[in-house]
C-alpha cells in the first residue's frame, strides 16, 4: 500500500516543478501534472478497494508524532472515498481545461493543483490548525484561479470570496486557539473526548469553528459570494469549486461537527433545509444558466448539511455505514458527476464571445442524450445515484420527522422544475449550428453515473429491488441505439423490444397487475404499429415511446415499494421526455412535469412513510399496514397524476402539444399508471374504505366532479387533441370514482372502463393523429366534410364515439351499467346524478368531435385528401373488431375480470347464460347486440327499396333560398359550437383552478425574487450577512444548547 | 326655419323654397353640398338623412338630387337640392358623413347611372342582378319596350284607363254607380 | 319456434305502438284546433303524411351517414321500445323487457339522437348544425332531472328493472310512484316536456329561424321514416312514464287512456307557453326540476 | 318510359358557378320520374293531395293573403295542408304575387330543391301575365315560361275564399293524375332554363339546384 | 482577559469596521490587515504564561527546562503560521484590487456588484 501521504506529496511537488519546468519541457511538465492527478486517483481507489473489502483505517503521522503534539492525519473509508471523489474530479476538470491552459499560459494548472493538494489536506487533517492551513490554501488557490480568466469578474468575485472566506478564517482562527486554550490540543479526536469541551467557553469556540466552516459551505444567506464566484468562474473552474472543493469542506464539517452537543443539530438541519429550499427556490427565477448550477450546487451543500446533522441526530454516531454510503455517497457522486457534467458541458458549448446558450446543447443528439442524462441525474431519477439517495433519504426521515420530508420535497420540486426548465430549452434546439466533437468526458459522466447505479444494486444495498424493473431503461436504450436504422427495422426491433419485455416481466407479475401489464405492453405494440407509416423526423421519439410503454408496463410487475416507486420515476421521466419533444410542447411539457413531480413526491412522502411504518418492504404488506396518513398521500398523488379537477390544468396542453404520434401512449396508456396504482394502494390497503374521514367519499366525489368538468371543457374546445385530452380526464375521473367506491360492482366497472378507455382512447388517438397528419391542422373548425374523404377513418371515430358514450350495443353501455349500478347499490346516489350528468354532457363533445371534423362542409383545401395510411388503418381496425368482439360476448372479458376483483371483494353479480345479473337489474350484452342489428336492419331494409330513386347530391347543394353559400368555411358551422351552453353553464366552466396555479406559480416566482435579491453583488454586503448569520445562529444555538 | 335659410344664406349660396313650415328647400351646387350638408348635421342639428333621392331632368340634361335631412329635435325638415350633369353623372359622396348613404348611392348608381367615386361598395349589385341595359330610372329608358321585348308577355291582355273602366256597368256589382260618382 | 312466437308478438306490439303513437298524435293536433276555435286536420292526417311522405318519387341523399340518420332514428325508437315492458303481465306486448333494464332504456333514447344528429350533420345545413348544438345541450339539461328521478326510483324499489317497477305499484293507486315519490315524479315530468319537445322547449326544431332544425334537408321516405319514428318513439317514452309513475297498464285500454293523459301535460303546457332561448331552458331544467330530483334523493 | 329513365343525362356546365365552387355542387340534370301502376298511383295521389305542405313566396303583395288561411277563420289544416319551412318537405309552392327578375332567381332555386312531386300555386294577377306591373322594366309577366304552374289563382289580390278554391282544384287535379309539373319541368328543361337565362342575365348559381 | 488579548479584540472589532464601512477597496484590505493582526494578538495572548519566557531553545532556555520557563510555545508557532498566510491573503486581495482598478478604474466596492441575483 502506497501512502496516502505520498498523494498529498506528490501534487504539492508536482505543482512547484510544473511551474520550474513548463518552460523548458512542456510534455514532461504536462504529463507530470496528469500523471499526479492520476496517481492521486489510482492510489485513493486503491485504498478505497482495500478499506470496501475490510481493512482498517489508519492514522498517518507525517511528522512521526501523535497528538496534541504532532499531526494526525486520519486515513479511512470515508477519507479515500472522499480523496477518490476529489481526484477524479480535478482529473476530469484539468482535461477539460487541458486546451485553456495549453493556449495560455498562466498559473492555473500549479493553482489547480495547489487546490486539489488542499482538498486532499482538508481531507486528511485531524488538526483544527492544520485544518485552518489547508482551507487558507484552498481558498486562496481557488481564488487565484478564478483571477486566471480573461475577464475581470473574476477578480471581483475572487476578492469577494477572499473577503468573505478571510472573515470565516478569523472565526476559525479564533476558535481554534481558544479551543486549545480550553483542551490544551488541536487534535480532533481529542478535543472531542475531552471535558471541557462541555463548557460554554467550549461551546463558544466550536460554535466560532462549524459557523465558519458553515460559511465556507454556502450555507444561506451567507452564501452571496459563493453565487457570483461560481457564476463568474470559468465553467470548469466553477465545477471545481462546486465539487471537489465543495466536497473537501463537507468532509471537514463532517469531522468537526460533533464538536457541538447533539441537541444543537436540528439549528444546522434547519439552516441547511433553508439553504436547500431558498436556493432552489432563488433558482426558479435564473436565466443564467451557469448561474442557476451555481444556487443548485448551493442547494446542494445545504441538503448535504441537512442529511450529515440530521443522520447523527437520530443515530447518534453510529450511523449505518449502509446508509451513509447511499445518502451522501449517492448525492456526492451525483453532485460531482452530473453537477460536474453541467458545468463542462457549459464550458463546452459556449460560443467564442463566452456566451452560453442551452438550445445549442440539445441541438446534436449526443448533446442531448448527455444533457438529458446529466439533468435527469441530478434532478433524482432512476437509475441514477441520486434516485438511491433520495428513496433512502426520505424513507429514513419519514420514520421520524414528516415535516421534514415535507420541506425536502418541496426543495426538490422547485429544483426538478427548474431543472425540467432548462432541459426543455435545451431540447428545444434544432441542428442549426455547427456540430461540436461530443463531449467526451461529459459522455464518461454519465456512463459511470449508470454503472455506479447498477453496481449499486449489485452490491445488494436495495434487497427489495428486482433488477427486472430496469427492463424500460434497458428497452429506452436499445431502442435508442438502433435509431439509425430504417423506420420499419427500428419499429420491428421495438415491438420484439415490448414483446420480450413481456416475456421478461408479465410471468413474474401476479393478479390485477400481470393483466395490466400484458394488456398495456400489448396495445402499446399495437399502437406502434402506426408508426409504419412514415420515416420519423424526430429520432428521440420511437425509443420515448418504447422507454413509456416499458416504464407504464412494468407498474403492473412490481412487487415492492421501491420496485413501485423506481417504475412510477421512470414513468414520469420518460413520459415527460416525450411530451417535450413536441413542436412547442416546451411549456406544457414543463407543466406536466410540474404536476407529476409534484405527485410522485406525495407518492414519495406516502411510500416512506408507509415502509418506515410498517418495516415492510412488500408492497402488499406495506399498503396492508399503511397509516391512513400514508394512504392520503399516497393516494393524492395518483390524483395529481391523474390530473382530477383541481390539478388538471397539465392534462390538455401536454396532450396537446405532444407529437400527434406520441399523444395515444400518453393518453391512453400513461393515464392508466395512476388508475392500477390507486388499485393496487385499495387492493391491499385494509382500512382505506373506511379511513379517518370518508377519504374515499372524497375521492369519490373528486372522480364524478372530475368526470363533469372534464366533459363540459373538452365541449368548450376548438382543438381536437384539447378536446380529447379533456375527454381523457373525464373518463378517468368516473374510474376513479368507482375505484373509491370499493364494492365488487364498482371495481368490475373500474377495471371493465380502464381497459375500454385504452382500446377507444387509443383508437381516438390513432384516428386523429392520422386525419391531423393528412389535413395538416389540429382545429376542429379547419376540418369538415371529411367523411366523404376518409370513410374509414370516420367509422373508426363513429364507433369509439359510440363506445364512449355508452349507447348500446358497444361495450360503453356494459361500462356505464356496471357504474350506475355500483353507485346506487353502495347509496352513492348523487354521484351518480352527477356522473349521468357528465356522461350526458359527453355527447356535446363527442357530436362537435365527429360533426366538425367528419360531417358539414369540405374545405377546399381537403379536397385532395386521402385516407390514412394502412398502418394506422390496420391497427385502428384491429381495436374496432375487439371491440365488437367484446360488445358481443362481454362475458369473454368480464369473467377474468370478475374473478380477479372476486379475490378482494365478494361477488354482487352473477351470470345466468349470457345475463349478467346485478342486485338491482340485468345486462344481457349479447341479446342487446342481436336485438339492436334487428332493429337497425328492419328500417335499413326498409329503405333500401327505395334506394334507387336516390340523387346524391354535393356539398352545396342544401336548402337556401336568398343567399347562397358563399364559401365552405363560412357554411361549416363549427366554431364555438356550443356558444349557447357556454352562455347558460359557461359560468361554472371558467378556468379557475388555471387562475390558481397561475396564482400559486406567481407567488413563488415573486418569492424566488426576493430570495435572490439577498445575494446584491457588494461584497461588503455579504460580509455584512455572514456576520449577522453568525450571530443569528449563535442566539438560536445558545437558546437550544441552554 | 326661416333663421336657418337666413343663416344659411350668410354662408353658403343657396336659394330656398318653402313648401311647409317645417319643410324647406334649398338648391345648391354640386361643389357646395358636402360642405353644406356638414354645416347641416354639425352646426344646425340636421343629423339625420332620412333619404338620398333623383330626378331624371331630361329636359335640362341634368340629374336632380334631393338629400333630405331632418333635425329630431324640432321635427323639421330640409331637402337639399342638387343638380348634375346628366351625360356625366358624377356626383360627391356622401358616406363619409352617414354610413347608411353609401345604399342610397349603390341605388342611385344602379338606377340612374349616377357614379359615387368612393362610396363604399357602389357599384356591387343592389336590386337588378345582372342588368345590361341604360339604367332603367332614365326617363329614356322605354321600360314598356324592354317589358315587351323581355318578358314573354301574355297575348289577349288588354289595358283600360281606370276613368273608362270604373265608368262601366256591371251587372254584378250594382253599387258600382254610387263608385261611378265619386269618380269625376 | 319460440323465437318465431316471440318475433310475432313483437311485430304487434310494435304495430299497436306505432298507431297508437300516431293517433294520439292526431288526436292532439284535432284537440289543440278545436281550442283554437279551427276545425283541425282529421285524426288519421298523421298516416296520410307517412304515406304521402313515401309517396314522393324523387329523393336527394348528401351520403351515406345522412342515408343512415333516419335508420338509426328509428331503429333507435324501436329499440327504446322493445326494451319496455307494455303491458303489465302480458305475453304479447312484454316485448323484450327480459334482456334489460331501465338503464338501457334510457341509453337506448341516445342511440337514436345521435344517429339523427349525425344525419343531420352530414346533411351540412348550417341550421342542422345549430339545431343539433342546442338539441343536445338541452338534453343534457333535462336528462339530469330524469336521471336524478330515475336513480331515487331504483333506491326506492331497489330494482332496476321496469317490470318489477311496475310490479311494485300494482297494490292499488295509492302506491303509484307519483304518490309514494312524489317529487322523483314531478322532475320527471319536468324532464318529460323538454323531451316531447314541444313549446317552450321547442327551440331545436324552431321552424322560423332554423327551418325545422335537424331534418331540414330530409325528405321522401327518409322523412317518412322520421315521422313513423315519431309515432313509435312517443308510444315509447310515453309508456316508459307510464310503468315507471303511473303503475303501469294490465291492459291496452289502460294504457291508452294513461298515456293519453300523460301526453296531454306536455300539449297544455306547450299550447300555454311561448319559447324558450336554448339557454334559458337549460337553465330552467337545471333549476327547479334539478332541485326536485336531488330532493327525492336526499328525502328518501 | 323505360327510355326516359336509362336515358344518359348530360352533365350540366353550371358556367354559372365560380371555377373552385363547381366540386361543390351537383351537376346532373333532373329526370323525370314515372308515375307507377295506375291503382297505386291512384291511392298515392289520395294521400298527396290530401297532405298538401306549403312552402310560401311572399314578397308580393299577395302574400298577405295567405295569413288569414291558417287562422281558425279559414283552417286550410282540416284539410291536411300546412305551412313547412323547409322546400325539401313541401310539396306545393305558392308564389305569392309578383316576381321580378331578382326575386324569380330566389323561386326557381327554392323550386328546384322541392321533390318530385311536386305543384305550383300562382297567386294574383301578377303571375297570371305581370297585372299592374306588365310593363315594367323588372316584373315576369308569364309565370309559366319559367315554371310549370298547376293553377292560377287570378284576383288582385285574391281573397282567402279564393286560394280555397284554387286548391280544391289543385287537389282535383292531383288526384286526377295530372299534376305533373315536376316531370314536365324535367323533360322541357332545356326550355324552361332558356327562358330563365334570358332574363337572369347574372346566372350565379347552378343550372339545376338539386 | 489580558490587556493584550483585549486590544487584539480592539483591534478585530476596528478592523471589521473598516471592512463593513470603507468603500475603498484599499482600505477594506487596510481593514482586514488590522483584523488579522488583532487576531494574532489574541493568539500569542492566549499562549502567554506570565513571568515565563519565549519558547525558542538555545542558550538561554534549555530544551529540558522549555515545559516549566517557556510560554506554551504552540501558540507562538501558530500565529508565525497565521502571519504567513495573512500575508498571503493581504497579497492576493491587494492584486484583487490592483487587476480590479486596472480594468474598471475605480476602486469603489459598489462599483463592481454587477455580478448578483
Amino acid at each position: 500500500m502506497v501512502n496516502p501521504l505520498l498523494m498529498l506529496a506528490v501534487a504539492l511537488g508536482v505543482g512547484f516543478i510544473f511551474a520550474w519546468l513548463r518552460p523548458y519541457a512542456k510534455t514532461a511538465a504536462w504529463t507530470l501534472l496528469y500523471g499526479a492527478l492520476v496517481f492521486g486517483l489510482a492510489v485513493s481507489i486503491q485504498w478505497l478497494t482495500h478499506f470496501v473489502s475490510g481493512g482498517v483505517s489508519t492514522t498517518v503521522l507525517p511528522g512521526g508524532f501523535s497528538p496534541p503534539v504532532g499531526i494526525a492525519l486520519g486515513w479511512g473509508m470515508k477519507e479515500a472515498f472522499i480523496s477518490s471523489i476529489v481526484f477524479l474530479g480535478g482529473l476530469l476538470g484539468s482535461i477539460a481545461l487541458f486546451k485553456t491552459w495549453r493556449d495560455t499560459p498562466s498559473a492555473g494548472p500549479v493553482l489547480f493543483l495547489l487546490t486539489i493538494a488542499g482538498s486532499i489536506g482538508l481531507i486528511m487533517s485531524r488538526d483544527l490548525f492544520n485544518l485552518f492551513v489547508f482551507l487558507e490554501i484552498t481558498s486562496m488557490s481557488t481564488a487565484g484561479l478564478l483571477a486566471t480568466g480573461r475577464h475581470h469578474e473574476g477578480a471581483v468575485s475572487g476578492f469577494k470570496m477572499m473577503l468573505v472566506t478571510g472573515l470565516a478564517s478569523v472565526l476559525f482562527l479564533i476558535g481554534t486557539v481558544y479551543l486549545y486554550r480550553i483542551t490544551g490540543t488541536l487534535a480532533i479526536d481529542q478535543i472531542l473526548v475531552s471535558p471541557a469541551l462541555a463548557g460554554t467557553a467550549g461551546f463558544t469556540a466550536s460554535f466560532l469553528i462549524i459557523a465558519a466552516i458553515l460559511v465556507e459551505l454556502k450555507i444561506w444567506p451567507a452564501n452571496g459570494w459563493a453565487l457570483d464566484v461560481l457564476t463568474s468562474a470559468h465553467p470548469v473552474i466553477a465545477a471545481l469549486i462546486s465539487t471537489v472543493h465543495s466536497v473537501a469542506i463537507l468532509f471537514v464539517f463532517y469531522k468537526i461537527f460533533p464538536l457541538l452537543p447533539p441537541d444543537s443539530l436540528l439549528i444546522f438541519t434547519s439552516a441547511g433545509l433553508m439553504t436547500f429550499v431558498s436556493a432552489h427556490l432563488a433558482g426558479l427565477r435564473q436565466d443564467n444558466f451557469q448561474r442557476m448550477l451555481a444556487y443548485s450546487s448551493v442547494g446542494m451543500m445545504g441538503l448535504f448539511v441537512t442529511v450529515i446533522t440530521w443522520t447523527s441526530s437520530v443515530y447518534g454516531h453510529n450511523i449505518p455505514i449502509r446508509i451513509e454510503s447511499i445518502i451522501l455517497g449517492g448525492f456526492i457522486i451525483t453532485h460531482l458527476l452530473a453537477k460536474g457534467g453541467l458545468f463542462w458541458v457549459v464550458a463546452h458549448f459556449k460560443d467564442s464571445e463566452g456566451n452560453f446558450d442551452i438550445t445549442r446543447v440539445g441541438s446534436t443528439t449526443l448533446g442531448g442524450v448527455i444533457i438529458t442524462g446529466l439533468i435527469l441525474a441530478l434532478a433524482g431519477l432512476p437509475p441514477f445515484p441520486s434516485f438511491w439517495a433520495k428513496w433512502t433519504l426520505i424513507r429514513e426521515i419519514a420514520a421520524s420527522s414528516l415535516p421534514i420530508v415535507f420541506v425536502i420535497l418541496l426543495g426538490a420540486l422547485f429544483e426538478v422544475i427548474n431543472l425540467f426548465r432548462w432541459l426543455g430549452r435545451a431540447l428545444e434546439g434544432e441542428s442549426h449550428c455547427a456540430v461540436h466533437a461530443p463531449p467526451v468526458l461529459s459522455g464518461i459522466a454519465l456512463f459511470s453515473l449508470g454503472g455506479f447505479s447498477i453496481g449499486a444494486i449489485f452490491l445488494g444495498w436495495f434487497p427489495d429491488f428486482n433488477i427486472s424493473i430496469l427492463i424500460p431503461f434497458s428497452g429506452l436504450i436499445a431502442a435508442g441505439l438502433v435509431a439509425f436504422l430504417p423506420n420499419r427495422i427500428q419499429i420491428s426491433i421495438s415491438i420484439l423490444i415490448l414483446g420480450l419485455a413481456g416475456f421478461a416481466l408479465v410471468p413474474g407479475a401476479s393478479g390485477i397487475g400481470q393483466a395490466y401489464t400484458a394488456i398495456i405492453l400489448g396495445s402499446g405494440a399495437l399502437m406502434l404499429l402506426t408508426k409504419m407509416e412514415a420515416a420519423n423526423k424526430d429520432k428521440w421519439q420511437l425509443p420515448l415511446i418504447v422507454g413509456t410503454v416499458l416504464t407504464v408496463a412494468v407498474l403492473g410487475a412490481v412487487h415492492t415499494a421501491l420496485e413501485f416507486w423506481t417504475s412510477w420515476e421512470m414513468m414520469t421521466a420518460v413520459s415527460a421526455l416525450l411530451i417535450v419533444r413536441g413542436k412547442n410542447a416546451k411549456k406544457s411539457a414543463l407543466m406536466y412535469w410540474t404536476f407529476s413531480m409534484a405527485g410522485a413526491f406525495l407518492l414519495l412522502a406516502g411510500l416512506a412513510l408507509a415502509v418506515s411504518a410498517t418495516g415492510q418492504t412488500d408492497l402488499s404488506k406495506v399498503f396492508a399496514g399503511a397509516p391512513s396518513l400514508s394512504i392520503i398521500l399516497i393516494s393524492l398523488g395518483f390524483l395529481f397524476k391523474a390530473g382530477v379537477l383541481g390539478v388538471h390544468i397539465w392534462v390538455p396542453d401536454a396532450y396537446a402539444e405532444s407529437e400527434d404520434d406520441s399523444t395515444p401512449y400518453i393518453a391512453a396508456l400513461v393515464s392508466k399508471a395512476p388508475i392500477i396504482g390507486l388499485i393496487l394502494v385499495f387492493y391491499y390497503a385494509a382500512d382505506a374504505f373506511i379511513g379517518p374521514f370518508e377519504w374515499r367519499v372524497l375521492i369519490g366525489w373528486i372522480g364524478v366532479l372530475t368526470a363533469f368538468f372534464g366533459a363540459l371543457f373538452a365541449s368548450f374546445q376548438e382543438d381536437v387533441k384539447k378536446l380529447l385530452a379533456y375527454s381523457s380526464m373525464g373518463q378517468i375521473g368516473y374510474i376513479i370514482a368507482v375505484i373509491a367506491l370499493g364494492s365488487y360492482t364498482g371495481w368490475v366497472a373500474a377495471l371493465y372502463l380502464a381497459l375500454h378507455h385504452i382500446l377507444y382512447k387509443g383508437l381516438l388517438f390513432i384516428t386523429i393523429a392520422g386525419v391531423i397528419s393528412r389535413t395538416q391542422t389540429s382545429l376542429m373548425y379547419k376540418m369538415g366534410g371529411l367523411i366523404k374523404r376518409m370513410p374509414l377513418s370516420f367509422v373508426a371515430v363513429l364507433m369509439s364515439i359510440i363506445a364512449i358514450s355508452g349507447v348500446p350495443p358497444l361495450p360503453g353501455f356494459g361500462g356505464k351499467w356496471m357504474m350506475y349500478s355500483a353507485f346506487i347499490e353502495a347509496g352513492w346516489t348523487l354521484q351518480a346524478g352527477v356522473a349521468f350528468f357528465a356522461s350526458g354532457v359527453a355527447f356535446l363533445y363527442l357530436y362537435r368531435l365527429i360533426h366538425t371534423v367528419f360531417l358539414g362542409m369540405p374545405k377546399n383545401e381537403h379536397i385532395n385528401v386521402k385516407e390514412s395510411s394502412i398502418w394506422r388503418l390496420v391497427p385502428m381496425y384491429i381495436i374496432i373488431a375487439m371491440i365488437m368482439g367484446i360488445a358481443t360476448m362481454p362475458k369473454l372479458l368480464l369473467e377474468p375480470i370478475m374473478n380477479l376483483v372476486q379475490t378482494r371483494f365478494p361477488a354482487t353479480m352473477h351470470w345466468e347464460a349470457a345475463n349478467l345479473i346485478s342486485s338491482l337489474g340485468s345486462w344481457n350484452g349479447n341479446a342487446i347486440m342481436m336485438v339492436t342489428m334487428g332493429v337497425f336492419m328492419l328500417p335499413l331494409i326498409l329503405l333500401l327499396f327505395r334506394v334507387r330513386g336516390v340523387k346524391r347530391v354535393k356539398p352545396f347543394n342544401i336548402v337556401y333560398a336568398a343567399e347562397k353559400p358563399e364559401r365552405p368555411e363560412t357554411t361549416h358551422v363549427a366554431h364555438n359550437f356550443f356558444a349557447h351552453y357556454r352562455r347558460a353553464i359557461g359560468v361554472i366552466a371558467l378556468p379557475r383552478a388555471t387562475a390558481f396555479w397561475r396564482g400559486v406559480a406567481e407567488w413563488t416566482d415573486t418569492l424566488g425574487d426576493w430570495v435572490r435579491q439577498w445575494a446584491t453583488g457588494n461584497g461588503q454586503t455579504y460580509a455584512v450577512q455572514v456576520l449577522l448569520f453568525v450571530s443569528v445562529l449563535y442566539f438560536f444555538m445558545r437558546q437550544t444548547a441552554l | 326655419m326661416n333663421s336657418l335659410i337666413k343663416r344659411l344664406k350668410m354662408q353658403f349660396d343657396v336659394e330656398e323654397q318653402t313648401q311647409r313650415s317645417n319643410l324647406s328647400f334649398i338648391n345648391a351646387t354640386a361643389l357646395q353640398l358636402p360642405a353644406l350638408l356638414t354645416h347641416l348635421r354639425d352646426y344646425e342639428k340636421y343629423t339625420q338623412l332620412i333619404f338620398l333621392t333623383a330626378v331624371d331632368r331630361i329636359e335640362d340634361n341634368q340629374f336632380q338630387l334631393t338629400y333630405m335631412l331632418a333635425d329630431e329635435s324640432s321635427q323639421n325638415n330640409i331637402g337639399v337640392r342638387v343638380r348634375i350633369d346628366r351625360e356625366n353623372a358624377v356626383m360627391t359622396s356622401i358616406a363619409h358623413l352617414w354610413h347608411h348613404a353609401r345604399t342610397y348611392q349603390q341605388e342611385l348608381r344602379e338606377m340612374f347611372g349616377i357614379d359615387f367615386p368612393g362610396s363604399p361598395g357602389v357599384n356591387d349589385n343592389f336590386i337588378l342582378e345582372g342588368w345590361e341595359e341604360i339604367p332603367p330610372m332614365r326617363r329614356d329608358f322605354d321600360t314598356r319596350e324592354y317589358s315587351e321585348k323581355t318578358y314573354f308577355p301574355r297575348p289577349g291582355r288588354s289595358t283600360t284607363h281606370p276613368r273608362t273602366a270604373m265608368k262601366a256597368v256591371d251587372p254584378d256589382y250594382p253599387e258600382l254607380p254610387l263608385m261611378k260618382g265619386r269618380v269625376k | 319456434m319460440y323465437i318465431a312466437t316471440k318475433a310475432f308478438y313483437l311485430f304487434v306490439s310494435i304495430i299497436v305502438a306505432l298507431v297508437w303513437g300516431l293517433t294520439v298524435n292526431g288526436i292532439v293536433r284535432k284537440i289543440v284546433a278545436r281550442v283554437h276555435g279551427r276545425i283541425g286536420p282529421p285524426v288519421w292526417q298523421p298516416f296520410i303524411d307517412i304515406i304521402k311522405s313515401n309517396a314522393k318519387r324523387s329523393m336527394i341523399a348528401h351520403g351515406v351517414m345522412f342515408y343512415f340518420g333516419p335508420v338509426f332514428r328509428f331503429a333507435g325508437g324501436l329499440g327504446t321500445y322493445v326494451f319496455i315492458p307494455a303491458v303489465f303481465g302480458s305475453v304479447v306486448f312484454e316485448n323484450l323487457s327480459f334482456s334489460g333494464d331501465l338503464l338501457l332504456v334510457m341509453y337506448f333514447i341516445f342511440f337514436g339522437q345521435l344517429g339523427m344528429a349525425l344525419g343531420a350533420g352530414e346533411g351540412g345545413h348550417p341550421a342542422s348544425a345549430i339545431a343539433v348544438g342546442r338539441g343536445l345541450a338541452q338534453m343534457t339539461a333535462f336528462e339530469l332531472p330524469f336521471a336524478l328521478s330515475i336513480i331515487s326510483l331504483a333506491t326506492q324499489y331497489n330494482t332496476l328493472s321496469i317490470t318489477d317497477i311496475v310490479a311494485a305499484q300494482q297494490a292499488g293507486v295509492m302506491s303509484w310512484t307519483v304518490f309514494t315519490n312524489p317529487l322523483a315524479t314531478f322532475a320527471a315530468l319536468f324532464a318529460l316536456l323538454g323531451m316531447n319537445m314541444h313549446s317552450p322547449f321547442d327551440i331545436v326544431i324552431a321552424p322560423q329561424e332554423i327551418p325545422l332544425g335537424p331534418p331540414t334537408e330530409y325528405q321522401g321516405s327518409l322523412l317518412g321514416m322520421l315521422h313513423t319514428n315519431r309515432g313509435i318513439f312517443v308510444s315509447a317514452k310515453l309508456i316508459l312514464f307510464m310503468n315507471l309513475y303511473f303503475g303501469g297498464a294490465l291492459n291496452l285500454p289502460i294504457l291508452m287512456v294513461k298515456t293519453f293523459a300523460i301526453y296531454m301535460l306536455s300539449v297544455v303546457v306547450g299550447v300555454a307557453f311561448p319559447r324558450f332561448r336554448a339557454d334559458q331552458s337549460i337553465r330552467f331544467f337545471l333549476g327547479v326540476p334539478t332541485v326536485l330530483g336531488i330532493l327525492a334523493l336526499l328525502i328518501q | 318510359m323505360k327510355s326516359t329513365e336509362n336515358k344518359i343525362i348530360h352533365p350540366l356546365e353550371n358556367a354559372g358557378v365560380p371555377e373552385d365552387q363547381r366540386h361543390l355542387y351537383c351537376d346532373a340534370s333532373p329526370r323525370p320520374y314515372p308515375a307507377l301502376n295506375k291503382y297505386v298511383e291512384r291511392f298515392l295521389n289520395w294521400a298527396r293531395a290530401n297532405s298538401l305542405w306549403i312552402l310560401g313566396y311572399g314578397t308580393g303583395c299577395g302574400a298577405i293573403e295567405l295569413r288569414p288561411l291558417l287562422t281558425s277563420r279559414f283552417d286550410i289544416s282540416q284539410y291536411g295542408m300546412n305551412p313547412r319551412p323547409t322546400p325539401r318537405q313541401s310539396s306545393v309552392f305558392i308564389i305569392g304575387g309578383y316576381l321580378s327578375v331578382k326575386t324569380l332567381k330566389r323561386v326557381i332555386r327554392s323550386y328546384e330543391q322541392m321533390q318530385n312531386p311536386k305543384f305550383v300555386v300562382g297567386l294574383g294577377s301578377c303571375t297570371v301575365n305581370g297585372g299592374m306591373y306588365w310593363d315594367s322594366y323588372n316584373t315576369v309577366n308569364r309565370l309559366d315560361y319559367y315554371l310549370p304552374v298547376d293553377v292560377y289563382v287570378a284576383g288582385c289580390m285574391p281573397r282567402p275564399e279564393a286560394i280555397i278554391a284554387g286548391f280544391e282544384k289543385l287537389k282535383s287535379t292531383i288526384m286526377a293524375g295530372q299534376a305533373e309539373g315536376a316531370n314536365e319541368y324535367a323533360e322541357r328543361f332545356d326550355w324552361y332554363k332558356s327562358n330563365q337565362k334570358k332574363i337572369i342575365k347574372d346566372w350565379d348559381m347552378p343550372d339545376y339546384n338539386w | 482577559m489580558t490587556l493584550v488579548s483585549i486590544l487584539g479584540f480592539v483591534l478585530i472589532a476596528v478592523g471589521l469596521w473598516g471592512m463593513l464601512t470603507r468603500r475603498n477597496l484599499i482600505k477594506i484590505i487596510v481593514g482586514f490587515s488590522i483584523m488579522d493582526t488583532g487576531v494574532h494578538l489574541v493568539i500569542v495572548s492566549l499562549g502567554f504564561i506570565k513571568g515565563r519566557t519565549a519558547p525558542i531553545i538555545n542558550k538561554a532556555l534549555s530544551a529540558g527546562d522549555a515545559p516549566s520557563r517557556a510560554v506554551d510555545p504552540i501558540p507562538s508557532a501558530l500565529v508565525l503560521t497565521a502571519i504567513v498566510i495573512g500575508l498571503a491573503v493581504t497579497a492576493l486581495l491587494l492584486s484583487f484590487a490592483v487587476r480590479i482598478y486596472r480594468e474598471k478604474r475605480t476602486l469603489n466596492i459598489d462599483d463592481i456588484s454587477e455580478l448578483k441575483w
